[in-house]
């Protein structure tokens, strides 16, 4: 047991959005919880759920799973002074900036790509100093995510003390009132919007994910205005067929899109694999700023919308070969 | 003897400390691969888990990220992110895997940044990860890296994952949970463990090839050295052909 | 005017009380009774949801226990008790319904005990189950009851579930959730809110056939009384249709 | 936001638990994780995994759900001063206070059978004095499973403050180290047992579940010991063919044992509904102490085994019957 009379630290860090329980339920208090048509548009959905300067967190895994045609959208429309949740950003981060939306980042994991390799361009941008960074951990930013789903301001962890991850994060250290024993004490990050991409939902937004779920439960919970975007819409008899399925429920979803590969170039698990010829030539391009520019504009800012970011890689038949890596059967 | 590389000897010495019955959060590359020689060698029943969600997966190749859909492949368990840092936190994860970009003699690694200004780093790396967590809550943590003395600094720019901080008790003083922190440091010159008093980085076995002032001058910190110091054992025939074959047949790994 | 029994009429005021698009967690019996009659008349897009995961279910029947396989039929959800004690906490449940066996001038509930020694009660009662904590977490609290001067008294033995506690700002202080507590008690001779800043109960309405002397005399403290108060509005003939044909057509809470 | 020189209040009650997370750890380092076939009987179970004097604890829901066999178990060998989770404890604690195995009681909800009454027999035991009580509530409990689950010694919460709940709980007051809002603190519950009704399992323990889940899942997680019963026994490729789908994984598990009809007489979602007219029975001769332990002797500690119970009340025909009512085809 640890001794009473202990320093109890903090990092020096700025918390970039405002863990108040009792706030955030007066947010809660005025969504609404009708179980309504929410099926929309991307273009709308982000006019709508994103405004500058808004924090917001993107479902997935960095390059599985993850919202593409959201993220196309935010730096088409050019939202600004985005804060964002880097929980193992890569390919979403690749994005975003790209587009150069953001500027205060939480960080666990950025600027890689895992196994790929890291991404030349969001590496400066990080490196710049026009980023304001704070650090986390993936196991952080999930447990901050849960505590606001949770609906509380903090959640308790064993982890990260002692070391300069605690002292630049915005963590504090506190003492467990029935053992004494020394915790780190997240702050509950409740983001204003979060985009999450799903196998299937109906178009109330009760969603259905298959494969691991990341922190995306608890995100969809935290997140004061959520879009889903999904493979493809089911009917609600179908969710109501096995209610024990339901990963997301309709009162967390303020809007929902049907976008078919929309993981593209990312995974989709049991859908399609990711496609790493893309995601290499991204990483090899970033390497000339301008050309990545010209790339940039050419892919996603001069595309009316995802269909077109499709057929410009390959359309259908690509989408068919990375069916046929997911599914193991491409060598055959 | 057989011939092998630096590579193929470091994962089969970590494959080695994997026991049967064991269970092991591993990242992409080497951990990976460490982790299924073990399972096709001496220990079938290891779990492997990764921090995204998956466990105990039926591997159809290496996968390229901790969260693609190789992960959960044929898999006991698809969960997520929270439920296997809980897990580590419960006590029921025995080993991970980290590597990091400077390692200090007590064992607190840093993969977040080169430089002494946070806000605007000379070099900046991708951050924890899951690496703090897994090294904070994981049983024993065993480090895979090449040796020099660049790597291995006295004092590192950064820690972001927790070995035994400043030594002796200071880890556990820190609120990290009691009996956990690094096990094995393997390079492809020596493998060291930690003195169990000061908590200081020791060499338990040199690599075939390798001798003790090889080992001291690849390495910018003082080190300790075992009492009775053998050579570590060269990688087996079966093995080298399993990590080769079934392993990794595209050679993604070992071929480096 | 339809023929209506007290039961009815609480059921039917209670439903009224729940409007379209709200969310309220509900209990076995009149509670879930009056969920379902508002969802047939004027609040189709009411979400019905039970402490032990069940939400939104298309109802067969009246559950028995707010656990069994009824309170997630067909449901949109069938998830967890956390889940949903959650749900409540984060601010997203509007509504919820209570019971007791005493209840005082601030809407604190008695369902643990009679008695004054906790060890050794004269009378024990199940406790709070979720009653604690949807009254704490839940926007709105209701309570149908009928109303005695035994049940409604000065001082109850036992605070289960919070209403405004001590009264003035003493909820807020003692750190429950801002902006809830007890917004309706409904008994078969009135209706009653909470005054603004005193936090003590007093009478909206007065249901038919009942006049103030009757509410003061079955009630152990002084209530208050709103300036202008009118009489509850009787069941519509199309409210007690539903309720006895569709809701509960073999009467087990109407007909009590 | 709270002035910082509040009092902070504790609960006075006793804590019939360690909710230390490094012993528990301790605990857990040597529970083995090998994926080995655990199946036994209820029989070997029960010796093997409850103690006298334990802390334990029951999944399922009072009357859903409930690993009845095991129950009956635990009475017929006789186990005592145990410490027991009342967690909508209603037909498992019928069982249990029957057996006179409890002399400490965690109080969620206790003695009623929600909309049937209250158990007379459950009743007098607690209002004897004889079984020290402690008061907590459903979410309370939840999250001190949860707490335990997450290795932590403590959540955080915002009810049962200022109640008499709390005064008779052992929870404290706290303030949160970035609001200052006051909050209650739970101290984690690592139950020593839990019994756990699934619907199906391989022979390791991996379990899937449908319907309300309850606090099971964190139940399995905290526990130290873990029975699982199962409707039926299914193949391990079963569970690898969706991995989402798993709810209990088998590294919590400790024993598994086929038991078809396993929660009767209370309700298996999906399955059979519960046998109302068996547990009216049961509240009817209860009244009378004498006839109650007869019945109790008779249904329960004389029969050789669960089989036995389930042919005394009606065997296979009846458990048709009430799978008709679970369907819904009963009247039709």
């Amino acid at each position: 047991m640890m001794n009473k009379a202990v320093e109890l630290k903090q990092g020096q860090n700025q918390l970039f959005s405002d863990p108040d329980a009792d706030k955030a339920r007066e947010f809660f208090r005025n969504k609404s919880r009708a179980m309504v048509n929410k099926v929309t548009t991307v273009d709308d959905a982000v006019k709508r759920l994103v405004k500058d300067g808004d924090y917001i967190a993107i479902g997935g895994f960095g390059a599985n799973r993850i919202p593409t045609a959201v993220l196309h959208e935010i730096c088409r429309q050019g939202k600004k002074n985005l804060a964002f949740a880097g929980h193992t950003a890569t390919h979403d981060m690749q994005i975003l900036v790209g587009g150069e939306c953001i500027d205060r980042l939480d960080i666990a994991y950025v600027i890689g790509l895992e196994a790929r390799g890291l991404s030349p361009n969001a590496r400066r941008a990080v490196e710049s100093g026009k980023i304001k960074l704070t650090e986390w951990t993936n196991a952080t930013l999930s447990w901050r995510l849960k505590a606001a789903a949770m609906g509380l301001s903090y959640l308790p962890a064993r982890n990260i003390m002692g070391t300069d991850t605690f002292r630049y994060s915005a963590a504090k250290e506190i003492l467990c009132p029935f053992t004494g024993q020394k915790f780190a004490a997240f702050p509950a990050l409740y983001p204003d919007f979060a985009a999450i991409h799903v196998h299937e939902c109906d178009v109330y937004g009760n969603a259905h994910v298959f494969g691991s779920t990341v922190s995306d439960q608890d995100l969809a919970k935290a997140s004061k205005r959520v879009v889903i975007t999904t493979e493809r819409i089911i009917s609600n008899d179908e969710i109501r067929r096995q209610p024990t399925t339901t990963f997301i429920p309709f009162w967390c979803v303020d809007a929902v899109v049907e976008v078919p590969y929309g993981s593209y170039p990312g995974n989709m698990p049991y859908e399609y694999f990711s496609d790493e010829e893309h995601i290499r030539q991204w990483l090899k391009i970033e390497r000339d700023p301008e050309e990545f520019r010209k790339f940039f504009k050419n892919q996603i800012l001069d595309t009316k919308n995802f269909y077109e970011y499709l057929e410009l890689n390959g359309g259908i038949a690509r989408m068919l070969k990375l069916r046929a890596i997911e599914h193991l059967t491409h060598n055959r | 003897m057989a011939d092998y590389n630096a590579m193929e000897l470091m994962i089969c010495v970590a494959a080695r400390n994997l026991e049967n019955g064991a269970t092991v959060v591993v990242g992409t590359g080497a951990p990976c691969a460490a982790a299924m020689l073990s399972q096709k060698t001496h220990s079938p029943n290891l779990t492997i888990m990764f921090e995204a969600g998956g466990v105990a997966p039926i591997l159809p190749s290496m996968p390229i990220s901790v969260g693609d859909s190789r992960t959960f492949h044929k898999a006991v368990l698809a969960s997520s992110m929270p439920d296997i840092m809980e897990t580590c936190q419960r006590g029921m994860v025995d080993y991970t895997f980290l590597g990091g970009a400077q390692i200090d003699m007590y064992g607190n690694i840093n993969s977040t940044m080169i430089g002494t200004n946070h806000a605007k780093p000379k070099v900046r790396f991708p951050g924890s990860g899951g690496a703090n967590d897994l090294a904070s809550l994981c049983w024993r943590t065993m480090v895979m890296t090449p040796q020099d003395s660049k790597r291995f600094t006295d004092k590192i720019d950064f820690i972001t994952s927790p070995g035994y901080l400043s030594g002796g008790n200071s880890r556990y003083e820190a609120g990290l949970p009691k009996g956990t922190g690094p096990y094995r440091i393997i390079t492809n010159m020596a493998i060291m463990g930690f003195d169990d008093t000061s908590k200081r980085m020791k060499v338990l076995n040199i690599n075939p090839g390798y001798n003790r002032t090889d080992i001291q001058d690849n390495c910018g910190f003082e080190l300790l050295w075992a009492d009775r110091i053998t050579e570590t054992e060269p990688p087996h025939e079966d093995e080298l052909r399993i990590l080769r074959e079934e392993v990794d047949p595209h050679r993604y790994i070992i071929g480096r």
